[in-house]
């Protein structure tokens, strides 16, 4: 649905932004309404990363994802309906119902899944980057990866291992100011990008609230990937909009940000600012943006609308993963 | 007695030992915060030194539970989600559960390992299993599985003044569940199961969460005049063997009823333990209801075909009890 | 047939397999120079893009094994000891053992984890344990406990070739043991059951290293006049249900043999598949002879008092025997 | 019985490094003649990183150690007849025969004990530095780790979480140029010390066959830790003169370094170079050597045959470790 090409015009980047917003926005109502049957974190707020990384990747390249994966796995090409359905638990859901929000994926994309194991997409994320360099394609490996994630270990690991094999790894860490509700500087000593130095793997950090600087640093990444030249980690400095999970005010009873933040950080909101800055550039008219406003959300709506119908799975069904079975 | 939910029992809990004993101290990511409620309040109540939030490094976590036990103190190590001891697996199975062995003694590691397990909410394969036998089958580790708001308290209050490690597993489903608190001091010891229910056609074993389901079951099926008898072991590990074969020997038949699946659930070891050591007083097959022997599924209808419920384990009692007119 | 060391034949499998199927890889710690010899010389003659020594970082292992599957491959990871399978257990239980179901198959993993386990070299606790059934119960992988050399090359042969994980259990201590193995392109199924010795009288259940006592132990009761029979369940999970059964209408009478503790042991899940499901054939008690629930010691009397040999099953095997002349 | 003494003279340095190469070499003797039941993988060329690091704690400060682990626990104080019994597993061992080389500890004098899993003893050690803030007694919690440990994961779990809360431990990295058969470059990429600096953690490089050098840099360390400056890395260079474990050329069919090489260290040997430092400055004259090597041989000696004639651990002393059972 959003199209991966490096020559991605300005406008694509945009119209791929607003699918997500437009997206988890009406995921943030379904929760609110009770039709969702289990947890959702959402994106908004990050979608430049997403969209700015994809941009740079083709069908063929993998991409692992976290708990907080609907952009992800949207700006990979993921389709919209399948994924609604997969978060009610349908079975037309991109996993039959079987996975969820955070389980999401679409291996003809490339998108090898939502993970609920913070930190899991690391080392599936290198083993894909394996695959790709046995396979001698120009393929890449791409872990998506939060602040709280990179004090899992395996992230060192990772770095050691995609350091010495020269692996085409590109490690992208989404930087959203929390892990879970721990501001990250109480859980992450020194800045993430760094760590990356002692193994001779580059990093770099970028405003991960611009698109272009997103996707600019993302091709950097890829060309060397796909030259042999290894792995990458881009730290992306963003911010998230939303709770960590739907609902948190429901039983957190202490508060772990302030209004003002969150304020602070919707005046940077990637869609607005980037809007503004077409805008600016004479790139882009107000009634333009509201126009495509307008169109994505009607997409959207239609196809959260259409997966609210579909039937859910048959139990019995169930009996294809028995091991064994066949 | 008072009337309290399983969380605030849990909470209840720890306070308490916190209060009696200055060296608790209770360790995990976002206790603080406390995404179950559990672990509310205590960070202000006992400060920044004895309630740590961590970040997300459950490797390290499970061997700093284990160091700091060693070198004198008593350790409350909250892991979340239960599946997230597979993340910590290494020190809970290679360190926690040998060390006291291994050295003989010198080492002894009051250490309680929380976690919250089961399904029932579509959180879906990576945050609702029940690992009770994965951490039973390292025999160095006790294993608690409270049911009720009352044991939960009691079994915790031990667990920390245990000098062992404990695996303290609560149902993630039932946190909200009311129940009668004994007043005072309320400690339930590690390894004694307790008769829920007498009766003496068939005898139901029960573990963690299953309880609330059989109690339905043997409702109904009192009405059918059969007459069951739950016993409900509290600790899995190490079972307390006399009372359950005391009761088989009463009934002669028997249901065991475990969330985890099948290949993983405690129907094996009860069945052993029944048709090794009253193999004469069986009237009837054992019959195990438990989970399939697959990741759970998160689409409602699946999850809920799932994990047993009541009429899973009526028609089980109905199975064998027939036998019994004949 | 030609006679082979277990552990000739186990690189026998590998290097037939990674002949037949150029997508077969090798990763492990010291895969090249291999401890064991099970690996040895596939360095030199795969080359070190597909046979590759790591650095020790096990739970990247077991999550780059999952990934480069995902992406493809058929993945060999070897763990060494199976200990260490606790170290790489996040990736093996959270992601490994799920992402079928979870994709709704979209995802299969043709993973083939490698472990040496079990006791009798005084390696003591953290080298000594035999963990099929941890595995086992988490329901997505196939756990393989060859016991001979035939079996163990037939075995890891067809686990190479299946598109799920499976869990390859190779007993340390018999390594160097002799075995008649087929020629040609030997494959042995997963999920099927051995009769290695027919007999009338009691059924022997031995899992993998315990073969060799169980024959043991069933020439000498023959000279009592007591008929043995004996089962290699040869996978533990999914149990060949019919083959177990069948054996026990027939005899009546059930030992299990396992050398894992009793807690964790294949003497739970056979009991209760046996006392469900042909019950009323049962004359006698089931009687689990399988090492303490403890770590294994070092000193070379403890760790021979604590692992089931011979004698022990002699014993069992006699207790419900006795009962059989009535 | 190696004193533990910042103001340690340079011929406490000299006998210390004795007493463990004494005690190395019996026991190389020793496996040579078959007498040893399990596995030992010995520490001669490294004893200036034990004696240098040790030389500067007290006996209530903690250390961790790894499968290298005698010349740890001769260092800090460990008895050498407790740790010979132990290796032969006999009763009087250190932990009664039931841990054995990979598992000497004496809690009395601080040493958590040596451990079996590569990386263990790292979160032990962070968890007994936490313990050591929380007393306030000063006390500091070290961990000796190899080069091969440095790619598990869990290293930077500790870097991060004792960055963030300025715990008292000290990370010794004994680069000793293998893991097991990988020569480091192969499995670590960059510099080990360099990990440390993104975390903010102070780190240094020394020449770990320079007694001196050793105890001047953890002095350094011990200093920081102790008045609350938190954690430091110390990477000590140093070279592994045995194999990986004694008695590995029976089953590696390959060579992993040169005897040139070999050659060119042992003419670095700790001791000899110490010896001929000592010389030079006036402080030891070459009788003066020879005189302590062989009253030193002697001591051990008569550890060894005496530790060599005690009984055997009684099977009964397991019961002692069941859980629940007392
Ligand atoms: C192994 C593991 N530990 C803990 C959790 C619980 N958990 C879910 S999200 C989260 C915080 C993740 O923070 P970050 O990586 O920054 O991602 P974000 O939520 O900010 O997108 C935690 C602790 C988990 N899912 N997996
Ligand atoms: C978790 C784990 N993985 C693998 C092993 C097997 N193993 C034992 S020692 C060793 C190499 C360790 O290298 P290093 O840390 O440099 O220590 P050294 O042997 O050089 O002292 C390995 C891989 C282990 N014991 N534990
Ligand atoms: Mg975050
Ligand atoms: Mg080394």
């Amino acid at each position: 649905m959003i199209p991966n090409d490096p020559a991605t015009r300005p406008i694509d980047f945009l119209r791929g932004m607003l699918i997500i917003r437009k997206a988890e926005e009406r995921l943030a109502r379904d929760f609110k309404s009770g039709s969702l049957p289990g947890p959702v974190h959402l994106y908004i707020g990050q979608e430049a990363v997403a969209v700015g990384v994809c941009s740079q990747l083709g069908a063929r390249d993998w991409i692992t994802s976290t708990h907080r994966g609907h952009g992800h796995f949207l700006a990979k090409g993921g389709d919209p309906a399948a994924m609604f359905a997969e978060v009610y638990g349908r079975r037309s859901g991109i996993c039959g119902g079987f996975g969820g929000s955070m389980h999401v994926a679409d291996v003809s994309k490339g998108i090898l899944g939502a993970n609920g194991i913070v930190g899991g997409g690391i080392g599936l994320a290198t083993g894909a980057a394996l695959a790709a360099q046995l396979d001698g394609s120009g393929q890449v490996g791409v872990c998506f990866f939060g602040d709280g994630a990179a004090a899992q270990g395996v992230l060192g690991e990772a770095l050691n291992l995609a350091a010495l094999w020269k692996l085409p790894l590109i490690l992208i860490c989404e930087n959203n100011g929390f892990s879970e509700f721990s501001p990250t500087g109480r859980v992450i000593a020194g800045a993430i990008f760094e760590r990356a130095q002692p193994f001779g793997v580059p990093a770099r950090r970028v405003d991960g609230n611009d698109v272009e600087a997103v996707a600019a640093a993302t091709a950097d990444a890829v060309t060397r990937a796909r030259e042999g030249g290894g792995a990458t980690l881009i730290e992306a400095i963003t911010y998230r909009l939303h709770g960590h999970v739907e609902g948190e005010s429901a039983f957190l009873k202490t508060q772990y940000r302030t209004g003002d933040e969150i304020e602070h950080w919707r005046r940077d909101d990637p869609i607005g600012r980037f809007a503004a800055l077409l805008e600016a550039r004479g790139e882009l008219d107000p009634e333009g943006f509201e126009l495509l406003e307008q169109e994505v959300k009607k997409i959207i709506e239609a196809a959260a609308d259409s997966a609210g119908n579909d039937p859910y799975p048959d139990v019995d069904s169930l009996d294809a993963h028995l091991l064994g079975a066949a | 007695m008072t009337r309290k939910r399983m969380i605030h029992a849990i909470n209840d809990a720890l306070a308490e030992e916190m209060e009696r004993d200055e060296r608790v101290i209770l360790i995990g990511e976002d206790v603080g915060a406390s995404i179950f409620g559990d672990t509310r309040g205590l960070l202000d109540r006992f400060g920044p030194a004895r309630v740590r939030d961590t970040p997300i490094s459950e490797a390290l976590l499970g061997g700093m539970a284990v160091g700091a036990a060693a070198a004198g103190y008593r350790v409350v190590c909250h892991l979340m989600y239960a599946n997230f001891v597979y993340t910590a697996f290494d020190a809970i199975a290679n360190q926690a559960a040998r060390l006291r062995l291994m050295t003989n003694g010198q080492i002894r590691l009051p250490v309680t390992f929380i976690a919250s397990g089961g399904g029932g909410r579509s959180n879906a394969g990576q945050h609702s299993d029940y690992p009770h036998t994965t951490v039973a089958g390292l025999g160095g580790i006790y294993v608690a599985t409270p049911a009720t708001a009352s044991d939960a308290k009691g079994l915790l209050k031990t667990a920390i003044r245990t000098d062992d490690p404990v695996f303290f597993l609560q149902p993630t489903s039932r946190g909200g569940e009311m129940g009668e608190v004994p007043d005072g001091d309320h400690t339930v010891p590690l390894g004694k199961a307790r008769i829920v229910r007498e009766g003496g056609s068939v005898t139901i074993v029960a573990i963690g969460a299953m309880l609330r389901a059989a109690n339905k079951a043997a409702e109904a099926l009192s009405e059918e005049g059969i007459d069951v008898e739950i016993v409900d072991p509290r600790t899995c590990f190490p079972l307390d063997e006399n009372l359950i074969l005391d009761s088989v020997r009463k009934t002669g038949r028997l249901v065991v009823v475990d969330e985890a699946r099948r290949a993983g659930s405690m129907a094996g070891p009860i069945a052993a333990l029944v048709a090794e050591k009253v193999f004469d007083s069986l009237k009837a097959p054992i019959v195990p209801v438990t989970t399939r022997d697959l990741a759970i599924a998160y689409a409602p209808p699946l999850e809920q075909a799932m994990i047993p419920g009541p009429t899973d384990i009526i028609e089980a009692v109905r199975r064998i009890s027939k036998e019994s007119v004949t």
